[in-house]
């Protein structure tokens, strides 16, 4: 699946110079797409969530602002932003202001790596089919980078209570830090299984992993290909989907975890001293981060925008629209919990992350990786099967710009190749090694290496490991000679049998790598 | 030659014993309730460890030659063989002279002997290390569980107090130390074909012998190292926090703490300092007035104290500067020839090895009588406490005796043949003023031991002391302090009997 | 490409800043926080060097460093934590049972 | 202009930057200064500051920049690492801590020691000049080429180099679990009221 850039800041800019391999617009559409979604929906969000409790309580909900009450957040957000400005005389002013603005940021930057369509395009000129990812940044770590912000949507909470110097809303900051520190781990673990199935932390790369026939079949009907069956959640994941469902609802501080703003225990909890625009910015902000961890439940467990089936009445949706119902199914789900639990006690809260969440979620984590690890070193040749089958189903694209979910030849070998759930074995199975090459875990590995020849021993990437397969055996000092006796035989003074803690073989020589791989991978990497 | 990985974890067999050890005790602790109400469990499993991996790392002693493991992370000689039998002795001497002094201030868990195990792992495997990442994460593993084991007492001021002074200047250490790795990572390259860093110590050896020419990048490295080390070792003026987390500690963590640490510490800098013998003209200087420094500085302020936890603190600091002469002497810098060179090296290498073993046991055995005379509440901490001690407990004094004259260096002891041999290792090196001063400032320390002597066997008792009557004996004391006994007399009678260790020893070759 | 010694010379200010905090600090959170600079400093002199040498390794020491930085935060905040159940202050200054 | 400047941050086609954009940093550099003058300046302000949540926030800063930093040395996958360990995880205990233990408040003003301060600032130039000049002699030649390091990042490469028996990181790995477990048996025992 071609990416935009290898990093954040090149996928920010994109590189559009020479011939067309990515379409340069494509990630600032994808920006717009998301900030505007995400800003947009949320008044509609209050909405939905207001008329939904109001259903399931039997009763009218807004109705007089607009059609339905419609336009009854509208007036609520007009209200918030006309009111006066408070700031209460003992808090400390700036980390007070602060505070709001850095609960919003990281809820709105998590959007970035979210995986929203898969488009496929002509080049004008060679006229060759490409595909590329509806993604503001297709990097590498995308799933990391998830992580990473929403580790950094405590700061808004915490500072918010440390700041307004009042009890209420200090123990409230300190609830929120606790939860949210403690249910990060339990919804890592959740993830790392997804990680561990899809190889990849490329959202879209695992997205493209769900896109293949669901596990037990080898063949069968077209429509079950990348199916509701083939999704994450169905794929030996529904431990790990419920862990994850649990821990965001508590990393986003909402109902039946929403014990830092527990009204009656702690009034309003950290945004208690907070009025008027300020006020609402935490609300823009916590809608936000709904938004994106629900975004990241669709992407990682159900699929993103693949339809539920693959027929043609599902498939002519557009992907995005698949994603955003998924999201919003999501929303749906925490307003449905929010009107039918009762909030946990903070000792129950507790205990349920640290002694049921966590441990299950790593007991299922070596479940999947041992099942992988079995399959991986078992199924050399089922491996090659499925890449056949899926070379096969391939359709050919006619359309210059066709929405499928799925992407262009290159990037279906690959796909079966992932359709196994595979361990990062040592020898380091890459994503985008040629297909055709060996299996690494299998053949390279270090196992059947003869003990007297720690020389040989090859190095992580898989082309640089044939290069020095062939020197190794004529030469058993080559990486040993750092470890001769010592004044004995000092190491040749060439640069070629330096000692492993050189650069020889901890190097791990791109450059020959990069050669070696087939056109598209060359082709990803140079951007 | 490179072990291959299965090899590998065959030759740190000792350090995994240790390492399983500990988790076997902490699973047990915490989920068998039959374990953790019979107090004796963790003590007595701990010990089996460590006789177990002192046991292993005997057998493995015999391997010769350069072993590498786990390509290149891990030297697995003998001499990293010989400090796993001095830390596992030193450890199973520590456990065994907790369990009475923990039970006796309510302090009694299966943690603290968990976290004794781990130490010690960490302390062995920084004997072990060859790449200096893996250095930094054995100093780590060891000052963690120090640490806590610091601020073990946790309702006592003085040892939370002693636990935050040692993890502050520990941690700041860690990361001069850390600091000092990027530099020596970052100037190695000048000496490495093909202009890229390594911080392999073996590695580092080998292009220093055919290249001795760092650049200042690689210096400030290692003078960055050495200051990370010199705090872990408690150097002068790198000792600030010895005293203070020595006086505030539980005393069976002090013992632990100024045995162990000292140990790691010390086959640390000796791993270091070995692979830079190429380029000690850019360091032995400095080695040597640290020597100078800590040995005067140590002996002078122990000189003045009233509470013998401190008096043995800077008797720590003291050992210390004793074996940084050993390590001066490494280098044979006063010798004429190569040969006189190498046999300088060996002549260090074997003393401080055995050094490094009699300080162990005679710092442990003198921690253990303050243990066992320490009674119900509170510790034995001035001289105060001490006086008249040979009417009281007429065995403790005896005992204690014993290891003053050890400490003081006195024949026929065991730290007077340690002292002997680093003497004699420095002469070989042709370092005369340095084997001068090493006397003289033994000499120095012979008043405060004889001092304590003095307290115990010439004054009245103190009716306000805290240890009037007789102690509880208890088993695992009387057997540490029995065993560490004799093998002070033993060893200072025989040397001979330790022939095998300091040979081994003596197999780390100069680069 | 930026030079490497722009890096060296960034983590070298960086730890000078860390040390000095270190020395004139009172408070041990925060000398703690400075520690802390010293070794994100030494962190990027590692990878800014890795990258100088094309080798993975730099960024393998950051690894153990950022492991070794979580340990020593988890303990010692619960030493500071332990120390303040007993003692309302954490001043380093008051930290005077035991003097010389 | 874009397009140029582009080209320029990409440093591959600089033969076709017209001649008044030659004179301008090229833009890495700029980057470069900028995010080493945001990690400066926070960084003394967590020296500065004596309210110790503020300290803990420029601290915060500086390791996001710091990350920023480590992604313009291709390095993602730590960048990834920093802020979720440091920023994430390290920074949040300690304004827990703070918090918990109620420093916030100002704090009464301190006790100036001017003889230490001078000498830690004195000590502090030395380390300064040392460690800030050493580099520049040694670092007179320019790094590797781009191709050869704009891999050494990802997460492949370092999964496949942390996990390979053939070089010396599987050890210390395996070693560091050690480490974390005496850490958290250490916090439990130390924070825990009764164990």
């Amino acid at each position: 699946m071609p990416s935009i850039g290898n990093d954040l800041l090149h996928g920010i800019l994109p590189n559009y110079i020479g011939s067309f391999h990515v379409v340069p617009w494509v990630p600032y559409i994808a920006l717009a797409g998301i900030l505007g979604f995400i800003l947009g929906i949320v008044p509609g969000l209050i909405w939905i969530e207001r008329v939904v409790i109001a259903l399931m309580q039997d009763r009218s909900g807004p109705n007089r602002v607009g059609p339905r009450g419609l336009l009854q957040t509208m007036a609520d957000g007009v209200k918030l932003f006309f009111k006066e400005d408070i700031s209460p005389r003992s808090v400390d002013l700036k980390i007070y202001y602060l505070a709001p603005v850095i609960a919003m940021i990281p809820a709105l930057a998590g959007g970035g790596t979210l995986p929203l369509q898969a488009l496929t395009f002509r080049n004008v000129h060679s006229g060759a089919l490409f595909t590329q990812n509806l993604t503001v940044g297709d990097v590498n770590i995308g799933l990391l980078y998830i992580l990473a912000l929403s580790s950094l949507q405590v700061y808004g909470v915490v500072l918010a209570g440390w700041s307004s110097n009042n009890k209420y809303s200090l123990l409230g900051g300190l609830r929120a830090s606790a939860q949210l520190i403690s249910y990060e781990l339990a919804m890592g673990l959740s993830l790392l299984c997804v990680v561990v199935m899809a190889g990849s932390l490329n959202l879209n790369d695992i997205v493209a992993a769900q896109n293949v026939m669901p596990w037990p079949l080898k063949s069968g009907p077209a429509e079950l290909k990348g199916s509701i069956f083939s999704w994450y959640w169905c794929q030996s994941l529904f431990v790990p989907v419920i862990i994850y469902t649990i821990a965001m609802i508590a990393e986003t501080n909402r109902a039946p975890f929403d014990l830092p703003e527990a009204e009656s225990e702690l009034i309003a909890g950290f945004h208690t001293e907070y009025s008027s625009m300020k006020f609402a910015m935490f609300f823009m902000g916590e809608y936000a981060s709904m938004l994106t961890v629900c975004g990241l439940n669709a992407a990682m467990f159900w699929g993103g925008p693949l339809p539920p089936f693959n027929m043609v009445i599902f498939t002519v949706v557009p992907g995005v629209v698949w994603f955003i119902l998924k999201v919003m199914l999501g929303i749906v789900f925490y307003v449905w919990l929010r009107a039918t639990l009762p909030r946990l006690r903070y000792d129950a809260l507790m205990n349920l992350g640290w002694k049921r969440l966590l441990p299950v979620g790593l007991v299922w984590l070596f479940l999947i990786a041992g099942f992988g690890l079995v399959r991986e070193t078992g199924a050399a040749n089922v491996n090659e099967d499925i890449t056949v089958a899926a070379d096969n189903s391939v359709d050919n694209p006619t359309l210059s710009v066709h929405y499928r979910p799925t992407s262009s030849t290159g990037e279906v070998k690959h796909i079966g190749r992932k359709a196994l759930p595979s361990l990062p074995l040592p020898g380091g199975r890459k994503l985008n090694d040629d297909p055709a090459a060996p299996a690494p875990g299998a053949e390279n590995g270090t196992p059947g290496q003869p003990a007297g020849q720690p020389a040989g021993v090859q190095p992580a990437p898989q082309p640089a490991q044939e290069e020095r397969h062939e020197e190794s055996p004529g030469n058993p000092g080559n990486g040993a000679s750092g470890v001769a006796p010592l004044p004995v035989t000092p190491p040749p003074a060439g640069g070629a049998g330096r000692p492993n803690e050189g650069g020889e073989r901890v190097r791990l020589a791109p450059r020959e790598g990069g050669e070696r791989r087939g056109e598209n991978p060359e082709r990803r990497e140079e951007r | 030659m490179i072990l291959s990985n299965g090899a590998s974890l065959a030759a740190i067999a000792p350090i995994l014993a240790v390492m399983i050890t500990g988790m076997i005790v902490l699973l047990g602790d915490s989920c068998l309730k039959l374990w953790r109400q019979a107090k004796w469990v963790s003590p007595t499993i701990s010990v089996l460890g460590l006789v177990v991996s002192a046991a292993l790392a005997c057998s493995l002693i015999g391997t010769s030659g350069q072993q590498l493991a786990f390509s290149g992370a891990l030297t697995a000689d003998a001499f990293s063989q010989a400090c796993n039998i001095i830390l596992a002795v030193i450890a199973a001497l520590a456990v065994m002279g907790s369990a009475t002094y923990l039970e006796n201030r309510g302090l009694q868990h299966g943690e603290y002997y968990v976290l004794v195990l781990f130490s010690t792992s960490g302390a062995m495997l920084m004997a072990a290390a060859s790449e200096l990442i893996v250095l930094f994460v054995a100093v780590e593993i060891l000052s963690v569980a120090l640490y806590v084991l610091a601020g073990y007492a946790r309702t006592e001021r003085k040892s939370e107090e002693a636990a935050l002074k040692y993890f502050l200047l520990g941690a700041f250490a860690g990361g001069f130390l850390l600091y000092g790795i990027a530099l020596i990572y970052g100037g190695s390259s000048s000496i490495v074909p093909g202009q890229v860093g390594t911080t392999n110590l073996r590695a580092l050896g080998i292009y220093l012998h055919q290249m001795p020419a760092p650049n200042q990048m690689f210096i400030a490295g290692t003078a960055l190292l050495m200051v990370g080390l010199a705090f872990k070792a408690a150097l002068v003026p790198f000792h600030m926090w010895t005293p203070d987390v020595y006086e505030g500690a539980p005393t069976s963590v002090t013992a632990f703490m100024a045995a162990a640490a000292k140990v790691g510490a010390f086959a640390a800098i000796l791993r270091v300092f070995n692979a830079f013998i190429p380029i000690s003209e850019y360091w032995l200087i400095i080695v040597q007035v640290l020597a100078v420094a800590t040995m005067f500085g140590g002996n002078i302020l122990a000189v003045v104290q009233d509470n013998v936890k401190r008096i043995l603190a800077y008797s720590s600091i003291a050992h210390a500067g004793y074996l940084m002469v050993g390590i001066s002497a490494l280098t044979g810098s006063g010798a004429a020839t190569d040969a006189l060179k190498a046999e300088a090296h060996s002549a260090a290498m074997g003393g401080i090895t055995f050094y490094l073993l009699a300080y162990g046991i005679m710092t442990m055995g003198a921690f253990g009588v303050l243990i066992w005379i320490s009674r119900r509440g509170r510790d034995v901490q001035t001289l105060n406490d001490l006086k008249g001690l040979v009417k009281t407990d007429p065995v403790a004094a005896y005992t204690m005796l014993i290891f003053m004259l050890s400490l003081g260096g006195i024949p026929p002891t065991m730290g007077f043949m340690g002292k002997w041999f680093l003497f004699y290792a420095t002469l070989q090196a042709g370092q005369l003023w340095l084997a001068v001063t090493l006397a003289l400032a033994s000499i120095i320390s012979i008043y405060y031991y004889l001092r304590v002597v003095w307290v115990m066997c010439f004054t009245e008792p103190d009716e306000n002391a805290v240890a009037p009557g007789r102690a509880v004996a208890s088993g695992g004391v009387v057997v540490s302090l029995i065993a560490s006994a004799a093998a002070t007399l033993l060893f200072g009678v025989a040397p001979g009997l330790l022939h095998s260790l300091m040979d081994a020893a003596s197999t780390v070759l100069r680069p | 490409m930026v030079p490497t010694s722009y890096y060296m010379i960034l983590s070298g200010i960086l730890f000078t800043i860390g040390v000095l905090g270190v020395l004139v600090k009172r408070n041990p959170i925060v000398i703690f926080m400075c520690i802390e600079l010293m070794l994100n400093a030494a962190n990027i002199a590692f990878v800014a060097l890795g990258r100088h040498f094309a080798q993975v390794n730099g960024q393998m020491y950051v690894i153990f460093a950022l492991a070794v930085a979580a340990a020593e935060v988890s303990v010692g905040l619960g030493i500071i934590v332990s120390i303040f159940r007993t003692r309302e202050s954490i001043n380093v200054d008051e930290m005077n049972l035991m003097k010389f | 202009m874009g397009n140029a400047l582009c080209r320029a941050a990409r440093g591959t086609c600089s033969a076709y930057i017209p001649g008044y954009l030659n004179a301008m940093p090229s833009a890495p550099i700029l980057v470069f200064f900028i995010l080493a003058a945001v990690a400066v300046i926070s960084a003394l302000m967590v020296v500065t500051n004596v309210n110790p949540v503020r300290s803990a926030l420029s601290l915060v800063v500086t390791f996001l920049s710091v990350a920023l930093l480590y992604i313009t040395l291709s390095a993602h996958f730590i960048a990834a690492v920093q802020i979720i360990v440091y920023a994430g995880a390290i920074m949040v205990l300690f304004l827990f801590v703070i918090m918990l233990l109620n420093l916030g408040a100002p704090a009464e003003a301190e006790p100036k020691n001017k003889a230490q301060s001078r000498a830690a600032l004195a000590l502090s130039a030395v380390f300064l000049t040392a460690l800030a000049l050493a580099p520049l002699v040694t670092f007179s030649t320019d790094a590797k080429s781009e191709a050869a390091i704009k891999n050494l990042g990802t997460v492949s490469t370092i999964g496949a180099s942390l996990y390979n028996p053939a070089l010396p990181w599987l050890f210390p790995f395996e070693a560091t679990s050690i480490l974390l477990l005496v850490a958290v048996v250490g916090a439990i025992v130390l924070a825990k009221r009764r164990i």
